[in-house]
């Protein structure tokens, strides 16, 4: 779960990591009235779960009132890459000597935790791990033993490295007190830590890290991902989250995977990759799914008829396409899940649904589907045909 | 022979008496499979199918001698069954558990390491070895002994593509399941030394999927020189890319994740990407032919 | 540092372990006031530094106010094994129904923690330990991954199968819910592995750990030993100790390790073991040590000086042995302070003080010593030569 | 040829710029080691006695390919340091610090046996190969090369004894002193291991003390088969027994830990006690001359 840069800084500033005063605000004027109480001037900063909000124009500083009401307000009205601005963060605006990258992230090749550091932040940060990799300071931490001291020191060292040739600004001024300057580093490498461990993060990221003029360090943002399977050792955390579309919260609860797309195909299968290569077929024929559903393995009759319900609800599906390869899943109980929430769903009439079923129970599952004998259900044989067939349909 | 699990392998169900390690333990032993020894504490005397329950691992392994733990156990238990079977000497954890925390798997993963004892998974469906042993909860019933390796990201489709290469008399030599979550055990690069190695095994196939760098690595691994034919599929072509919050993910495995990529970087390396599961018998029989 | 029994139960009951009601008083009318409180019958228990104290008759269950209120006033007046009584504990009583001893305790053979269970607790749980070794659980606890619950768990499966089997008392009571009781004694070994990690112990006993007739658990006893080296990360343990001697106090605040032994010969050498040994073979020749005094490595005059004074400053010395082999200890600082000692102790005159100087700066050491012509000081050759004059003093 | 470290050692002195470090780094270097880099963080780029100081064991181990870690930091920053020695890759590091809390001495322990470090120390006087390598605060000039190998629980009581079997021209292979901390590296039995395996070594001397069981398991080891002759000294027969709280020690070592314990399981297994210092020195002479 992807926290708000406000979430996740109060994060930060309960491990005791700097952060600028800052408080949400949710409509203009609230805005103005917490720039009022930190001083002038101010960052306003829209809240938004996704990246390249600067951007899209969501972070601007503002140096009067009037300017915070108005920057806040046509934020707030914004969207960023699809996803509503929830709010914004006014800020006590902050003077920048130097730009780094500092994040904690989990990393799939060392299986575990990985300091990333870069003497250089802002968005331009892949690039610089592209162009000149060894300009990226990477600090594998041992999940047992967790951060060790002299690795928050070597990363420090190398960001007071970096700031002595910073490049950002075109002139660098010189660090104050170098020294100082690496230790409040190191705490920073250790409160990340603190947050990425002690919270069950996969991802704390600071950018850009700000080593102000006088030698200070700020976290200037806060990009915190919580791992979804942690939450219940978080129960704060898991009340942060955003508000689901209500098919996919309904269909978490009965333990299905649904993700609404905007096609026009309905898709039902077990297992992640097999929905996932379903679509692909489906997209290789030139048709567009409706949605991604994953009944998951052993799924009852009762998840999947919830399934096709789910599908049945939105707007404009012409057909279904249901690909199950039985493995602990079975067949038969596909089948009666079918046949409930066909009978039941007024909306499923008119609507064909086809059907392939293999592995186990898949006889068993054809024979009552086909003893049934409802109208609008096609049982096919593999999944070329059930692709065809779908393609065909939507097209009708 | 076959990797990781054969027909020698004793196997604990850890987790034996909840509903999936029942079910399950009922269908590895019709697959022939030697499951010897379950485990759920408080419930040691007890047997589920025929099969003794011991209160703990310890004693399972004092008295049956079992070797290869299969994990049913919920998500919030896994690591300290994990932790259990490295301890207790297990060469082999096959976790089926999905929901584990990743902070729990990358410290059960780092014991696991130091133990010498091999991971599968977690939120795997298994290993199998076919007509020898199948440790998980795949479908015994698609499989068939013979000399192609199978490792995968994914379950069903895994059975898809194994059904696939049955059907056409392509037997398997062992299939492994190495499940999706981001911090797992044997992966691609292991299972290639793991076939590498094995002189039952002709060719192998991977069955991949988006996200994570596992494909490219396995890419690289190909690439720096691997004998025998090796047949991929993927899954996620049409998938939409991903909201990302961080650039830590690139910057970390300088690989952008999509299927595309994948794809580009396996026929880099020498790797027939077949377009549908469908295809990978044929493209599998085209590369023994050749051989 | 060893902590009186109410100490460590205070730690047991911030770690959520679950100890019986009670609070330490120092006078009887005081240990009346709290049995009052608790209600009766209580047990009152001397708060000694040491074992053994239920063999010297330091633990009395009383019915009455009036005999908390006389055997508070008898425990306190006792010593154990030479240590005085700092305090009684008065606890509401527990109804025992079956006794097992239960520890973490550091296993220098294992390089860390280990739990250590047995099914019979008391005084009897060392010899159980060699006539029946198997009786007795040992876990070792992975110092980088800590306690894991399945250890726990085979702990309390255990305690509960012994429990069954119990021969104490005679006729043992089957347990109300084992499968309850199992989770409880499971959750004091979490407890106390915390109360072992979190607080640097070396070593958290409960002897006897009881469960009761209606199967709840209860820690009745507590022996905590915190790691010294360790103190400074709980300065709220640190306040806890015992007031030392004096002397050792001093000793200690200046680097030097000192212990104050009932014989008349002051000993003064560099490194626990060379002392040590000193030590043995003064023994060995008939001789008896006034002290224990190990000025350590690198040792400056004043230090040595500091180490003469407290030995003259104690009663009955007849004579001084220094032994000391130069490594980083130089001989010429060991020379300086005990010139400059031997000039400003009026104690020391007529106090014969035999030097051995070896190693690193022996030479000059003699010299200046020899420079100075103190008529009490006499250079000797080796150890032998040493002890021998040494003891010939005493006698003397 | 030694055991552990040999003219070829290059050491790194960790905390090299305090005052310890910079004494005992002139030391080292007078007895003739190779000592080619300290770290000291923050003060990288200065020199120490002409040897170059880095801020980081990485950087000190690419710039000089050191191998050995001699570590005089304060007691708090200990096991970072030994940490950082073993994640540096270093093959041996050499611990002189005292009062480092045992949680932080067992973690350091545990990682350094994962890393394949081989630990000496803490709280221990280093490791010396006569003529060749002096890895800490032993002072250089009461060793002789030779064939005894001498292993200690104390430091200064090792320099008497070494000194004596020098005075009479018994040289010594290797001088390693153990520690006294309850949590430590190689111990007796490691030792007797090493020395067993040593050519160059043909006898043992033990130092021991009251306290654990360190001796009673080198008895055992030695009891079960032990090619060389092996002479002990044992100190603190004198001492007054020790006021114990519980019950817990007697029950792990099942041992006493007094002198005439550890007395009477030594000579049990063959190995002659010396009653002080000065006849250590004589008792090797008469075992070297039996053999």
């Amino acid at each position: 779960m992807d926290l708000l840069e406000h979430q996740g800084k109060a994060l930060f500033a309960a491990a005791g990591l700097p952060v600028p005063a800052g408080r949400p605000a949710g409509t203009g004027d609230a805005a103005a009235a917490v720039a009022e109480e930190l001083g002038l001037p101010v960052a306003v900063k829209a809240q938004v779960r996704t990246g390249g909000r600067g951007k899209a124009g969501g972070v601007r500083v503002c140096r009067t009132l009037d300017e915070v009401r108005a920057a806040a307000g046509e934020i707030l009205a914004m969207t960023v890459r699809g996803l509503a601005v929830e709010a914004v963060l006014v800020e006590r605006a902050v003077a920048i000597a130097h730009e780094a990258y500092l994040a904690v992230v989990l990393s799939r090749a060392h299986r575990g935790p990985l300091v990333v550091f870069a003497g250089e932040g802002g968005v331009d940060v892949e690039d610089l791990a592209r162009t000149r990799p060894e300009a990226v300071v990477r600090v594998p931490v041992d999940p047992l033993l967790g951060l060790c001291d002299y690795q928050a020191r070597d990363v420090a060292a190398a960001a007071v490295a970096a700031a002595a040739t910073s490049r950002t600004p075109a002139r660098p001024t010189p660090l104050v007190e170098p020294a100082a300057t690496a230790k409040r580093i190191a705490a920073v490498v250790h409160g990340l830590w603190r947050v990425y461990h002690d919270r069950d993060a996969t991802l704390v990221e600071v950018n850009p890290l700000v080593i102000t003029a006088d030698g200070d360090v700020v976290c200037l943002d806060a990009k915190v991902t919580i791992d979804d399977n942690a939450l219940w050792r978080h129960p704060d955390l898991a009340a942060l989250g955003p508000e689901p579309d209500p098919r996919e919260r309904r269909a978490r609860e009965a333990g299905l995977s649904y993700i609404v797309l905007d096609g026009d195909i309905g898709v039902i299968g077990n297992g992640a990759g097999l929905v996932m290569s379903t679509l692909d077929q489906l997209a290789a024929a030139g048709g567009r799914a409706a949605n991604f559903c994953d009944v998951g393995g052993g799924a009852s009759a009762a998840a999947v008829a919830l399934a096709l319900e789910l599908i049945l609800s939105g707007p404009g599906v012409r057909a279904i396409a249901v690909n199950i390869f039985g493995g602990i899943t079975r067949g038969e109980e596909v089948a009666r899940g079918l046949i409930e929430a066909l009978k039941t769903t007024p909306a499923a009439a008119g609507v064909p649904v086809y059907v392939r079923l293999a592995g186990t129970g898949a006889a068993e599952g054809r024979a009552l589907l086909a003893a049934e004998g409802l109208v609008n259900v096609r049982l096919v044989g593999d999944v070329a045909e059930l692709v065809r067939l779908v393609c065909a349909a939507e097209g009708a | 022979m076959a990797v990781v699990v054969d027909a020698a392998s004793r196997v604990l169900v850890q987790g034996i008496t909840g509903r999936e390690g029942a079910f399950h333990t009922r269908r590895m032993l019709a697959a022939g499979t030697n499951v010897v020894a379950g485990t759920s504490p408080g419930k040691g005397g007890q047997t589920v199918e025929g099969v003794p329950v011991f209160d703990t691992v310890a004693t399972a392994v004092a008295a049956t001698g079992v070797d290869t733990a299969v994990v049913f156990v919920p998500a919030r238990f896994a690591r300290d069954a994990l932790l259990e079977a490295a301890d207790g000497g297990l060469k082999t954890a096959v976790c089926i558990t999905e929901g584990i925390p990743v902070r729990d798997m990358t410290e059960a993963a780092a014991h696991l390491a130091r133990r010498c004892t091999t991971l599968i998974g977690p939120n795997c469906p298994g290993i199998v070895t076919p007509g020898a042993c199948s440790a998980g909860i795949m479908p015994a019933e698609v499989f068939c002994a013979g000399d192609v390796g199978v490792v995968s990201r994914s379950g069903t489709l895994t059975y898809e593509i194994v059904a696939g290469l049955t059907a056409v008399g392509i037997g398997q030599s062992t299939c492994i399941g190495m499940g999706g979550d981001p911090v797992h055990g044997i992966g691609f690069v292991e299972c290639l030394e793991l076939f590498a190695g094995d002189p039952q095994t002709a060719a192998v196939v991977l069955v991949g999927e988006i996200g994570g760098d596992d494909e490219e690595r396995a890419a690289a691994r190909i690439r720096d020189g691997f004998a025998k034919p090796v047949v991929a599929y993927l899954a996620g072509f049409s998938a939409p890319p991903g909201r990302r919050m961080g650039h830590a993910g690139a910057i970390v495995t300088g690989a952008s994740g999509t299927a595309s990529a994948k794809k580009a970087a396996l026929e880099e390396a020498g790797v027939a990407v077949a377009a549908s599961p469908a295809e990978v018998a044929d493209l599998v029989r085209a590369a023994l032919r050749q051989e």
